[in-house]
């Protein structure tokens, strides 16, 4: 059952030019929250611009004694309210309406999980990150960007005893290439086909579904359609599943088992 | 403040206040029956329902504006018969008053979705959208022709013995022609406005930012012309109207019953703020109760119009 | 940049760019000449003028709504003779491309309003404002009657050489067919959209915040309805169209390019931002320059249809 | 000619819960404004709401040198955009276009100069009581509120040798009713008639002008109606003239002779 909090911003770190990580001070949202859930933020219920804007989960901030205090969430700018996200200092407040929607399906051990980031595709896997550790789950980070500047908190994943393989289509970082190269390398090694969950942009993660479908791994993906209301209300949210049906990604996604999607007509709608 | 009684009636529609969900912005309720309780509406107009599911239009489906929202979702749905079994028991369990708004493609599917609804128990009044896409009646929508209006509602008033309410388009030049034909052919009210026909174009691709090129245009930024509309209606009809375009907030909702509304949907505001409903009830009582009033009928229609310009007030007037 | 040509042609009327400040939005003018450049516009259509003086309606003439705002300001002017007399020549001096826009109670005052403008020199077109307040034609305004608006731009026609441009009021069903009237009795151009009828309502004094009760909606919050209704008339008519509506930005002005403007108006932008016009210039040149075009026409009705879409853009098919 | 500045906010003087000074940093327009113009106000252009607000200049503010740096608004919060200047910050900045309108004409000694201000109807006075002094006028400010809050800067003006006589509605600060009270009796005590400058509610102005006509002492009154552009572009602000003619106040005035208002018909619109 999700809630809105108007959230008390505790801190604004901007990594880069263009990505920044905001604690919010919602602890019943974050207490609440699985991974791969979402919430909607609104700067100001009166404010321009009138629709809220939906935001993976990505860190789920404790206490010393463990209990969940805050939620953070990882922004990248490319218009109006992620432009007014990174500006945002702490002190200011922001309308925290969640957790929503359907969350990632944990594996369990021994089966490792393999967890596919392009750019702040990122942000749906720290709490799932958390998850696969508290169950003991071996986790791989396959991460890509542009270049550089696109990888961030890779050391936070590393800290959490998560194997990182970095890619950069400029070769400024890791590999060279895209995200999928390495996947697909270390698919073709892999003794037991591993679970799979991707994020990022739709080509991506069409590409990492195949692939995962190709070598009989299970995948999940984390679509990012525009979304009005995160409620099922409105049903702009919808995405073509196999056999023909739209369905909102709000209530039935936005994560969505890699096989389920219909992808000739997600690429035709972006 | 309890002393404020705010029951209101829309004909034979005996509502506890005059706050309704408008239809397509609160899904079929059961949605938001967790972070609402759908029992304190007044009613619940559910989403468009056609006699057979309906896929509805490709993404993109909605695009913000200034102070608004275009969408072309194109009436996705269940079909009524899933709603019958699916939604319906689950509304009558919340105890939601549910309106059922419902669209055609013909006055016989109006008139067959009428009967089927008539028959489900729990259905409190048809809303009949008639400014669905592809309906057409002599090359306009039913919406923007008055004889298509008659000939849709007289089926359904024929076909029902339900609170009949059509819903008027504002994308015509005389919204109030449209009120009395629907009151002439025996609605028990109308409710207004449906969205404003527009269109918004991305200056990078050239593309029309919906797929479906033109969408309707809801939220704040129409709330002046939908004012202007139900004052219109007002003076037009006897029948009660249900008005609505752009509320976010109480005052909002007060300005829309001075203007002549019986009693109010909240559309957009859905999105913007699911928990907007009891901060609605607060405020309208709030305002009732400050300025001494026991009932919200005591403000229906009280614009105090300045003498000179009671002459003025044809539809002519305010233009330049 | 430099290669980019904004030049546009309306008709008979040759315009060094397709920015024109919108009429009743600009005063006459002179107002704005310390501030604005008034040869660096396209053109200036002045506030709307009668044969003979007008006072306009009392105040409160304006009031703001989300993302726009309402006037009621009832052309209050010097009149056509007093324009020419001492307006006219501060015009010419400023080297202003001036649009005279004239409003009438009657055909006759129209065409005589022409005539007079035709023997005034430093006149580059009539803009006729068919929606002003008192012009009844068959009961309605000339703007919203085929019949009145076929009649005006008719005797207009006759009555001068200077290019005839009928400004279009949005408060109809069907604005294209309005367009087509104006194309087939002769008019140069066509210009839209004015001002959508509105009306706001103090809550605590339940007073229309007009003294005219109604008045006109203009600023951001109708311009996806405006361009909606550009792209319309894009497709229904030949002749040269300007388009308006909530232009703030070069985007807004490129989006009304877009869907089928070949020259674009500026009103309420002007009073937030009397120096908007340099930043709307560099803008638009700017944006062809980037997608390599040398001339405003290339873009003008460039819109990129979705194939399936096609299909759907009739007026019908965006409302819900 | 006026301009339009994007201005810092230098700093912003919270006097009460309901009034605030705001120093901007707008040297040309300062430079340019003459006793009892004003400027057009608005936050962000892009940002809601839509239109610019009339403020009168308050104060000139001078480096050592006496060279104008900027300028002040005395502002009273009574809705949206006067609520967002109350919360300004020092830092924010704040668009502001002027100078505009009709100043006040200066009276010359040996006549005296009686400024009469209702409430925030004090702020077209700091700049004329500058320009009275430089002309060696002899001042006096008739300055009344409802209440002791209502009342603010005195000192500023007694320091700049105004003399100042306080009234309050509720006695709760200087003589207790209406600000026209101590004015009558000292018109009716005058040896000459001053010249007297009146601001503030239109039944408050109405009455000055007709006390001032009654001892024929020239009156001039700032009005303030609702403007749209200040810049004579959109004919909201016209108020009627003796004669019947609507006139726009942002040229033809805010400044108005008392006599020249049709003041029946300005109680009509408000
Ligand atoms: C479930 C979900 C989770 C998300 N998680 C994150 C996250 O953790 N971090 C993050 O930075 N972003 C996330 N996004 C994307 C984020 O919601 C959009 O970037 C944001 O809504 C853009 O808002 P804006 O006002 O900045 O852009 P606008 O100014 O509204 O639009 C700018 C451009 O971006 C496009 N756009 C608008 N919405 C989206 C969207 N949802 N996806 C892609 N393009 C869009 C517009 O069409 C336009 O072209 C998520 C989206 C979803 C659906
Ligand atoms: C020439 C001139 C000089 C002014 N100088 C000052 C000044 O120095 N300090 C100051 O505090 N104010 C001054 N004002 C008044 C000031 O412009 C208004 O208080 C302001 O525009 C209100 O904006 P708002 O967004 O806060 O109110 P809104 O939220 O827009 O409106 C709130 C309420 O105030 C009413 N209102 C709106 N505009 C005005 C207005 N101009 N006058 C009276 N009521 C209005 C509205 O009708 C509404 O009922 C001046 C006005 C003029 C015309
Ligand atoms: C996403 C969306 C879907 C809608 N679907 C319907 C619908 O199915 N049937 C209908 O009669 N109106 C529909 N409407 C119109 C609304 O019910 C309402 O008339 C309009 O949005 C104006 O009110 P608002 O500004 O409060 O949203 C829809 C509006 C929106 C925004
Ligand atoms: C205050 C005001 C006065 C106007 N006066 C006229 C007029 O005299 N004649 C006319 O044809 N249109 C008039 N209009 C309409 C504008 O020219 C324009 O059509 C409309 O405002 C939409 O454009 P915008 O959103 O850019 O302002 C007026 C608009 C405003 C806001
Ligand atoms: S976002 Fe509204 S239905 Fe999914
Ligand atoms: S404020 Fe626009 S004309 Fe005076």
């Amino acid at each position: 059952m999700p809630i809105d909090v108007d959230a008390l911003v505790m801190s604004n770190d901007r990594l880069s030019a263009t990505y920044n990580v905001l604690e919010l001070a919602a602890p019943e949202v974050a207490a609440a929250a699985r991974p791969g859930q979402f919430v909607m933020v609104k700067q100001n219920l009166a404010a321009a611009p009138l629709l809220r804007r939906p935001f993976s989960v990505f860190e789920v901030l404790r206490d010393e004694r463990g209990d969940p205090v805050g939620l953070s969430i990882l922004n990248k700018r490319i218009g109006i309210v992620t432009d007014a996200l990174y500006a945002l200092e702490p002190g200011q407040r922001l309308r925290c309406l969640g957790p929503l929607g359907r969350a990632f399906s944990l594996s369990s051990p021994p089966g490792e999980a393999w967890m596919v980031a392009g750019g702040v595709g990122l942000a749906p896997f720290a709490t799932l990150a958390e998850a696969l550790r508290a169950a003991q789950v071996p986790a791989t980070l396959f991460y890509g960007g542009r270049s550089s500047e696109d990888l961030v908190y890779e050391d936070w994943f590393r800290q959490r005893g998560v194997r990182v393989r970095l890619t950069t289509e400029d070769g400024s970082r890791g590999e060279s290439g895209l995200v999928t190269g390495p996947l697909e390398q270390a698919l073709g090694t892999a003794a037991t086909p591993p679970t799979i969950y991707a994020c990022g942009p739709t080509p991506m993660m069409r590409a990492v579904a195949a692939l995962a479908h190709e070598h009989g791994s299970p995948s999940e993906v984390s679509l990012e359609p525009v979304m009005g209301c995160g409620l099922g209300g409105c049903y702009s949210c919808v995405v073509r599943i196999r056999g023909g049906r739209l369905v909102r990604s709000c209530l039935h996604g936005p994560v969505f088992a890699g096989d389920r999607i219909d992808w000739d007509a997600l690429a035709g709608a972006a | 403040m309890s002393a404020v009684d705010l029951a209101v009636s829309c004909g034979p529609l005996r509502l506890k206040n005059p706050l309704v969900a408008a239809s397509g912005c609160f899904g079929y309720g059961v949605e938001y029956a967790d972070v609402v309780d759908l029992s304190a509406l007044g009613a619940v107009a559910v989403k468009g329902l056609f006699l057979e599911e309906r896929e509805g239009h490709a993404p993109p489906r909605i695009v913000e504006t200034p102070s608004g929202m275009l969408n072309a979702i194109g009436l996705q749905g269940v079909g009524v018969r899933r709603f019958v079994d699916e939604m319906l028991p689950q509304l009558r369990a919340r105890e939601a008053v549910t309106i059922v708004n419902i669209c055609g493609t013909t006055v016989d599917e109006y008139a067959e979705l009428a009967r089927i609804l008539s028959d489900a128990p729990g259905v409190a009044a048809l809303e009949l959208n008639i400014s669905c896409p592809n309906i057409k009646a002599g090359g306009t929508t039913f919406g923007c022709s008055l004889h298509g209006l008659t000939d849709v509602v007289s089926a359904v008033r024929r076909a029902t013995a339900l609170p009949v309410i059509p819903k008027l388009t504002p994308n015509v030049t005389d919204v109030a022609a449209f009120a009395r034909a629907a009151e002439e052919a025996g609605a028990d009210a109308v409710s207004l406005v449906n969205t404003f026909l527009a269109m918004a174009i991305d200056i990078e691709t050239r593309r029309p930012r919906l797929s479906n090129v033109m969408g309707g245009l809801s939220g704040p930024a129409i709330r002046p012309i939908a004012v202007r509309m139900v004052y219109e209606c007002r003076q037009a009809i006897d029948i009660p109207i249900m008005g609505m375009g752009g509320v976010m907030t109480a005052d909002d909702v007060v300005e829309f019953l001075i203007a002549g509304a019986d009693a109010v949907q909240v559309g957009t505001a859905n999105f913007v703020d699911p928990f907007v409903w009891p901060r609605l009830l607060e405020g309208l009582t709030a305002y009732l109760a400050r300025h001494g009033h026991h009932a919200v009928s005591d403000i229906v229609g009280a614009v105090d119009l300045p003498e000179p310009a009671a002459a003025r007030t044809t539809p002519e007037s305010g233009a330049r």
